[in-house]
């Protein structure tokens, strides 16, 4: 059965809440601008209404129903003790306005979250309000601006890698940065020397992701970061893939001087079909007085307050506000309760677990596909595989697509944009090795389809409840609402 | 370890199939500065559920939840009653742990979700076309802004004095960065909005006005000529709009040629959860505007069956795509609120969401009367919907708010938290009423506020 | 990709929850009964676990999937404000010895759904604890059996129509009585003339439904009962199908001495795939007295407590204890909850639109399929229909399973038994018209191919989890537990 | 009215194809002395969820939750910690919302389930085969003597005098009806159960014996003896658990040669509820027997197809085939709440379960040796898992329970209840720990029964 549109099955006169009736004869004191005419809205009774979002949801795929080996994404389990504790009154039901005296616990969660990530980073402050990575990013690059900006000039040049996340250069180009791109060595590290000469009083900041997008530990971050600094430019380290090394190494140690860090990624919290998101940014020396409003303190008494606009003095050159009021809350009580749970030992085996999946599939399927940089060492958290010597005019895409028929999410596709027809892989670890070996038998099965350049792969999936859908189309004539059929 | 199904023979297989000795061996790449020799020290090892459950029900206890109080707050985030139904939903693991739908086939849960709450918010909004939701209402805002410079071409832009300051705040924080110049001053308080002054301040480099309704005083007015100031100039009016349940019983922004429409979804579904997540909210009136627009859309299609289905769209403008040269750098949306948003917005209708809305403004004229009979407390507004500023004798607002909470009371908001230093704001305290609101709430806080008004300054 | 057993997938070592490891140093003082040898348990961590069940409940059918048009069973939506206030910890988490004083709103929690229950249907008292409604057959047959016997006399006779559910005769004969059918008119009706003839001292009660299971109102319910007592005799009244007359009729106006409640059947509590039920049982004042325990009462001073054994005056000529505890109280809360959102107006409106839906139903197919009782006059909240003219050898199992294949859950098939091969299909009051309009359609196209002999449907389902499972070989050798496969 | 979807029109429409004039029509055949004119009088009419959540609210506020307070009570039902993802599971709408599986081809979810939820009863109880579940340990305990009653063709139970008194009330009860022959007593205080006047009541008339392990006074002991008096004389050893947990720690039922193994589930998964619904388990230790057990039972089988499968099976014995011939007239199982035991037996595992019932131990241990310190109290055990009774001087237990009570300390059932009119047991207090306790729990009720008890008596 296809699930209608609500405005296909709803009905302007229908409801499934229960409010009293309008009174018409009861004074308004709307100024006179009544909205007389209808909004077109159409109600369904709650029977329809769940069973509507219950048949939708199962035309989605999350990892509650099986593996997600999304790479980059990290989607792990969420845990649903996290939920739980989000749902808690005394978090979920609290105004962000609300008197300070009257929401201690909440400011508390606030604090003691951010010392767990300033610890797990080895960083000295960290910015809490930005509402998912990509605002992290932004975030940093900001304060780093400010930081150049009050030191008397912003710079010009943010040196970002080809390997880099899109939202790298879209975020410096947002602040006013011109975009470099820095070359990659054959063995998909950055490359140091060429970095390194582009170095000069011009380059606000480099933005590295470490472990970068090719899976590969940065080696010479520490150098590299040495000597951005002794250009006078700034560390970006995209945290995106912080969930590699959680636990094992701080990028304090590495010379970063900010890192956003999704919480989604490396604390569980859901991805939810596209957020939301949280995105902390933890702050080196340099950068903390940079950082955006509101920060929670502590007073002498104990008590938790929030630095506002009105601290002159707390407050310090930050560069201002990025949003209403103080950050994800429902994703921190989420992380906290991540954290709480794994300790620092759990989060040790978190990452040691994640990377030990990851380099099992990539040695279980390197014989068989391109992995191109499968001899550059071990990998990180995820697996990177190319198209090559796929048969017929066979894609990447193809093979993800027939991926979906054997029960699987594919990983992602096409990214990093350096390897040809790019599939990353990135396991996590929350799956089981039965999970892994099964998947990897799946793979391996497609992967030589793929090889032997099975046309049928073209058509593919079809077992999913769509078959290929015209993006095309789509983008052309764009029907982005819902209208009345005409007659 | 509770979420860690490998085992240590699981383990060790891996290892030699990997052909590593342990697993250091797969972290030779880390140098040896930043390599540690356990786990991370000052942290505490792992715990149970129910030693994790104690510790943040702890916390949790020492705050005063909404819903054990009487309650006033707004500003910019309102308390509203929540169906059962709603969380069960959201709660659907194929909802919750779904990644963002770039694999349409399997993800059509999410695109038809996300294709109604586009049409539910552009209907809402007497809009044409509205995105899958931004981060907030704030960072909508500022979206809005620079967006209308793209579209304009121009970098100025004119700020209600009456928009929210934390809105404000952030547009000036970014327009720091761009380079944009943003015009704004605090709210007079004043019965009616100046909005004469509003449009005199309009000029022919303004890319865009951006106006509050109902205003952060509560106020509503007519924004019709306001956006025929902003037409004649070249420029675009941008309406804010932080409590979509007005929407219900006023004129949409896009009715009084709004052409921007943005705001804050959070009352819809969404619930208060201490100021995130919450859910951004925007569209445009003119269809022509859509590939300037920033965030992420779900747009209809057909699969190779011809079976209807619904892909994200227009890409090309995003990150991903675009990279430096994108609309904006946003990446994720604020999907899972959405479709709370949704959800709720499905099971009001417009027969709930007309009701939802008078009952809020009935009771809020209760409010308003009761309140004003209090002796040293005067109500400021002609017009508002839940919402609606009274101006106190005696002590600032402020500790007067304090001094409520002390006595369990959660009381409005003052205007001395939203705009401190502000001596002329100091006296006032916005009140919002809700249908969460009852007449034993109104009762208490009236009675509370004589007793506090009345005492003497220490 | 099929799911395999916990025990496949599970291992003894790994498990979901973290707990202190075991010190064998400290002492026990088990008596020195140790488990020594394995349990045989497995265990999964979370992400498996909630991915295992997940991964299960797609392969079931509900509710919130679609129209589940079980006749008798009365599977109507499940609200989930149900389910929120059963969960608060107030009723979740009390204990049911818990001091009186500290449990008086669970206790008036119970007295006031048996206030409602007591309301609706005209009956002066109410046994609480049956734990479902064939608990509550028993519950109320034992009263009767008490009170006969405290009159001198058991009696030996129960009679109880063809059409009865097979729990009214077991019950009947676990009581210790002879179960006698009455016989049926061709109105599908209880023939009141042979039943009036049957009446005599031996006869302990009769047990009728009504509405009957053949969906109709028994009119003369009202003399019957009058008769019975004539007799000697006490009403039974089987409650099952009191949803379609509840807030219309009030069973005691027609004579009713015995009728257990199906909370989840007519006040919406969760079917749960099996229970739990719950079966609360209104008593006449004849009765009354012989309800068993415990009860709540209110004292004076306004405090609730529980009678119980010791209470030697106010127990009075009780049966005794048919459970350890007070009932359901999980189901007590979810149904006082339905009940206060519906109120008088809204039952009286379910009971309303169930018939409604039920005749719309009836009327929309008799034109095809064969419906016995057509001609009886209106149905209740079921419609019921009959094998007759199905071509090939094609049965009503055909047509059921056949019509899982076009998204629906099957009718109740084969029952009653009065009717050959009967299909009772039970729409209830929470299906929009656009939904029963579907299923009318689906329904017609399946039986027009029953009618034409379409012998694919014996092959039937073709699109379920499942193709039709040989449940004669699960009978012949039963395996009903999984066991370690032999090497 | 949110959960009719049916409109006025649609009223209308249908009304018009069944050729009905009005809705009463189709309620012609209820005669006119049971006709209503309207909604019932009495009873309130519709309310809204926000109203409804209220109203029940104020309810659940006035009892004492057990969380909110240190507590200590068993007898027959026990708090411990279940996992948050067992809920998640059972709020799944197609577990939650799906009726018995009759129709197995889409109820696999449940079967399998199922399936899995026997093999772990079973093995738990050291058994060959477990049903899908009775309403609960008392119904259950009851259907284990009718049992008996039929696989021995005999009529007399011996109950064991340290028995919960419930189930032998409800045994009890049950028999007056059957005319079986019940023997039973109440427990006599002593450290050690007598066994030995037990075995000495089973005579060549006796079916069963019951015996629950552990017992009312949570005392362990060793029942081979008993199973081999049983059947020395052709009786059936039937044995009562209340608390699974203990499973994890002491020999099985089933490993002492019971014949018949019944308990009650609800410490695993399904929580207090005051009472219910709870979980009856009920399973044999010789599947020759398997043919007589009461209840559900899911067996394996194969599809058309060859698949694996599941359905319900050897449904001759149940009441909808065999009517007034069933082995049971039970109709429903405890579906949901063997689900929640199930999910939480599998994140438990063989691990967890015996890590839980140690912990469990380990604190009773250190509760009993504390509480044995106050001065005029006695500890009676000398074996016991995580429950035991206590000797107190003065006031009878019954009243210090409920002073304690007001003292927001829940510290265990009195005897005094369970036997009211029992003098021999008015002064014993049966305490319960679990891995939810805390070291300060056991502290706080250690301090409350010093004063207490020492307390001269009123």
């Amino acid at each position: 059965l296809e699930e209608p549109l609500i405005f296909e099955i709803g009905k302007a006169e229908v409801t499934g809440v229960d409010l009293p009736k309008i009174d018409p004869a009861v004074p308004t004191r709307l100024a006179g601008l009544h909205r007389d005419d209808a909004i077109g809205l159409v109600g369904l009774t709650e029977p329809e209404t769940v069973r509507h979002y219950t048949r939708l949801s199962r035309q989605n795929y999350g990892i509650d129903l099986g593996f997600f080996p999304l790479g980059s994404c990290t989607m792990k389990h969420n845990p649903r003790l996290n939920e739980k504790m989000a749902r808690l009154p005394g978090f979920a039901d609290i105004h962000p306005l609300a008197p300070q005296n009257s929401v201690q616990g909440a400011l508390q969660v606030i604090d003691e979250l951010a010392t767990w990530l300033k610890t797990l980073t080895g960083m000295p402050a960290v910015a809490m309000s930005p509402k998912a990575g990509a605002h992290g990013e932004l975030c940093g690059i900001l304060a780093i601006r400010a930081a150049h900006t009050a030191a008397g000039n912003p710079r010009e040049v943010v040196l970002v890698p080809e390997s880099a996340h899109g939202t790298n250069p879209a975020t410096a180009a947002f602040a006013g940065y011109r975009v470099e791109d820095i070359p990659a060595t054959p063995e998909g590290r950055v490359n140091v020397a060429e970095l390194k000469a582009r170095l000069g009083p011009d380059v606000a900041a480099v933005m590295i992701t470490n472990p970068n997008t090719c899976g590969l530990f940065e080696k010479d971050f520490r150098e590299i970061a040495d000597a951005v600094h002794e250009a006078g430019g700034y560390v970006y380290c995209d945290g995106a893939n912080f969930n590699a090394i959680v636990g094992r190494v701080r990028p304090g140690d590495l010379g970063v001087d900010a890192m956003h860090i999704n919480l989604h990624k490396t604390f569980s919290t859901p991805h939810g079909g596209g957020g939301p998101g949280s995105g902390p940014v933890v702050f080196s020396e340099a950068l903390a007085p940079y950082a955006p409003l509101p920060f929670v303190k502590q007073d002498d008494a104990g008590e938790y307050y929030l630095v506002e606009e009105e601290h002159r003095e707390e407050r310090g050159p930050t560069f201002g506000r990025m949003t209403a009021f103080h950050g994800q809350m429902g994703m921190f009580t989420r992380a906290l309760t991540y954290m709480l749970s794994h300790g620092a030992d759990g989060l040790k085996q978190v990452a040691e677990d994640a990377v030990l999946n990851a380099n099992y599939i990539l040695r279980s399927l390197e014989d068989l596909l391109h992995a191109p940089f499968a001899d550059s060492g071990p990998c990180m958290h995820e697996a990177l595989f190319g198209d090559k010597d796929f048969g017929g005019d066979l894609s990447t895409l193809d093979l993800a697509k027939a991926l979906i028929d054997e029960g699987y999410h594919p990983m992602t596709v096409y990214f990093p944009l350096v390897v040809h027809g790019a599939m990353l892989v990135e396991p996590t670890e929350t799956e089981s090795k039965a999970s892994i070996d099964q998947f990897i038998e799946a793979f391996r099965s497609v992967a030589q389809r793929a090889l032997d350049g099975d046309q049928s792969m073209k058509q593919a999936p079809y077992y999913a409840p769509r078959r290929r859908l015209d993006e095309t189309a789509a983008a052309r004539k764009p029907k982005l609402a819902w209208s009345e059929p005409e007659e | 370890m509770r979420y860690l199904p490998l085992t240590d023979t699981d383990r060790g297989d891996m290892l030699a199939k990997i052909g590593a000795g342990s697993i250091d061996d797969l972290f030779v790449d880390v140098p040896e500065i930043a390599r540690l020799d356990g786990p991370i020290r000052d942290l505490p090892m792992h715990a149970s559920e129910m030693a994790v459950e104690r510790h943040m029900k702890a916390r949790a206890n020492k705050n005063l939840a909404a819903g054990d109080a009487p309650f006033f707050l707004g500003a910019g985030a309102y308390r509203h009653h929540i169906p059962a139904s709603v969380d069960t939903v959201i709660q659907r693991g194929e909802f919750l742990t779904a990644y963002t739908p770039y694999q349409p086939e399997i993800a059509q849960g999410t695109l038809q979700m996300l294709f109604e709450f586009q049409t539910q918010v552009a209907r809402l909004y007497g809009c044409a076309v509205a995105n899958a939701s931004l981060y907030d209402g704030s960072t909508a805002c500022w979206e809005a802004v620079a967006m209308a410079g793209r579209v304009t071409k121009r970098n100025r832009a004119v700020l209600s004095g009456a928009l929210h300051p934390h809105y404000a705040q952030v547009v000036k924080t970014m327009a720091q960065f761009t380079g944009d110049t943003i015009a704004d001053s605090a709210p007079a308080i004043q019965t009616e909005p100046d909005l004469d002054g509003l449009t005199a301040r309009i000029d022919d480099e303004t890319a865009c006005v951006v106006v509050q309704y109902p205003d952060i005083l509560g106020r509503i007015s007519d924004l019709s000529k306001v956006a025929d100031a902003a037409h004649a100039k070249g420029a675009l009016l941008i309406v804010v709009n932080t409590e979509p349940v007005a929407l219900g019983a006023i004129m949409s922004p896009g009715e009084m040629g709004a052409d921007i429409v943005v705001g804050e979804g959070q009352s819809i579904g969404v619930g208060l959860q201490f100021g995130g997540p919450y859910l951004g909210l925007f569209a445009v009136r003119d269809p022509k505007h859509v590939r300037q627009m920033p965030g992420r859309l779900c747009g209809e299609t057909t699969d190779a069956e011809g079976k209807r289905g619904f892909v994200l769209t227009l890409s090309t403008r995003e990150q991903h795509i675009r990279r430096e040269k994108a609309t904006s750098n946003i990446c994720t949306n604020s999907g899972l609120c959405a479709l709370a948003f949704s959800v709720h917005m499905t099971l009001l209708g417009e027969k709930g969401m007309r009701e939802l809305a008078a009952e809020n403004h009935r009771l809020a004229c209760l409010a308003a009367d009761r309140l004003e009979k209090v002796p040293g407390v005067k109500l400021l507004n002609t017009s508002f919907f839940n919402e609606f500023t009274l101006m106190l004798d005696g002590k600032p607002a402020r500790e007067i708010v304090r001094e409520l909470a002390d006595r369990g009371v959660l009381g409005g908001v003052s205007l001395g938290r939203l705009y401190p230093g502000i001596e002329a704001l100091e006296h006032a305290l916005l009140v919002a009423v809700t249908e969460t609101t009852t007449e034993d709430d109104i009762e208490t806080l009236a009675n509370e506020l004589e007793r506090i008004v009345m005492e003497p300054a220490q």
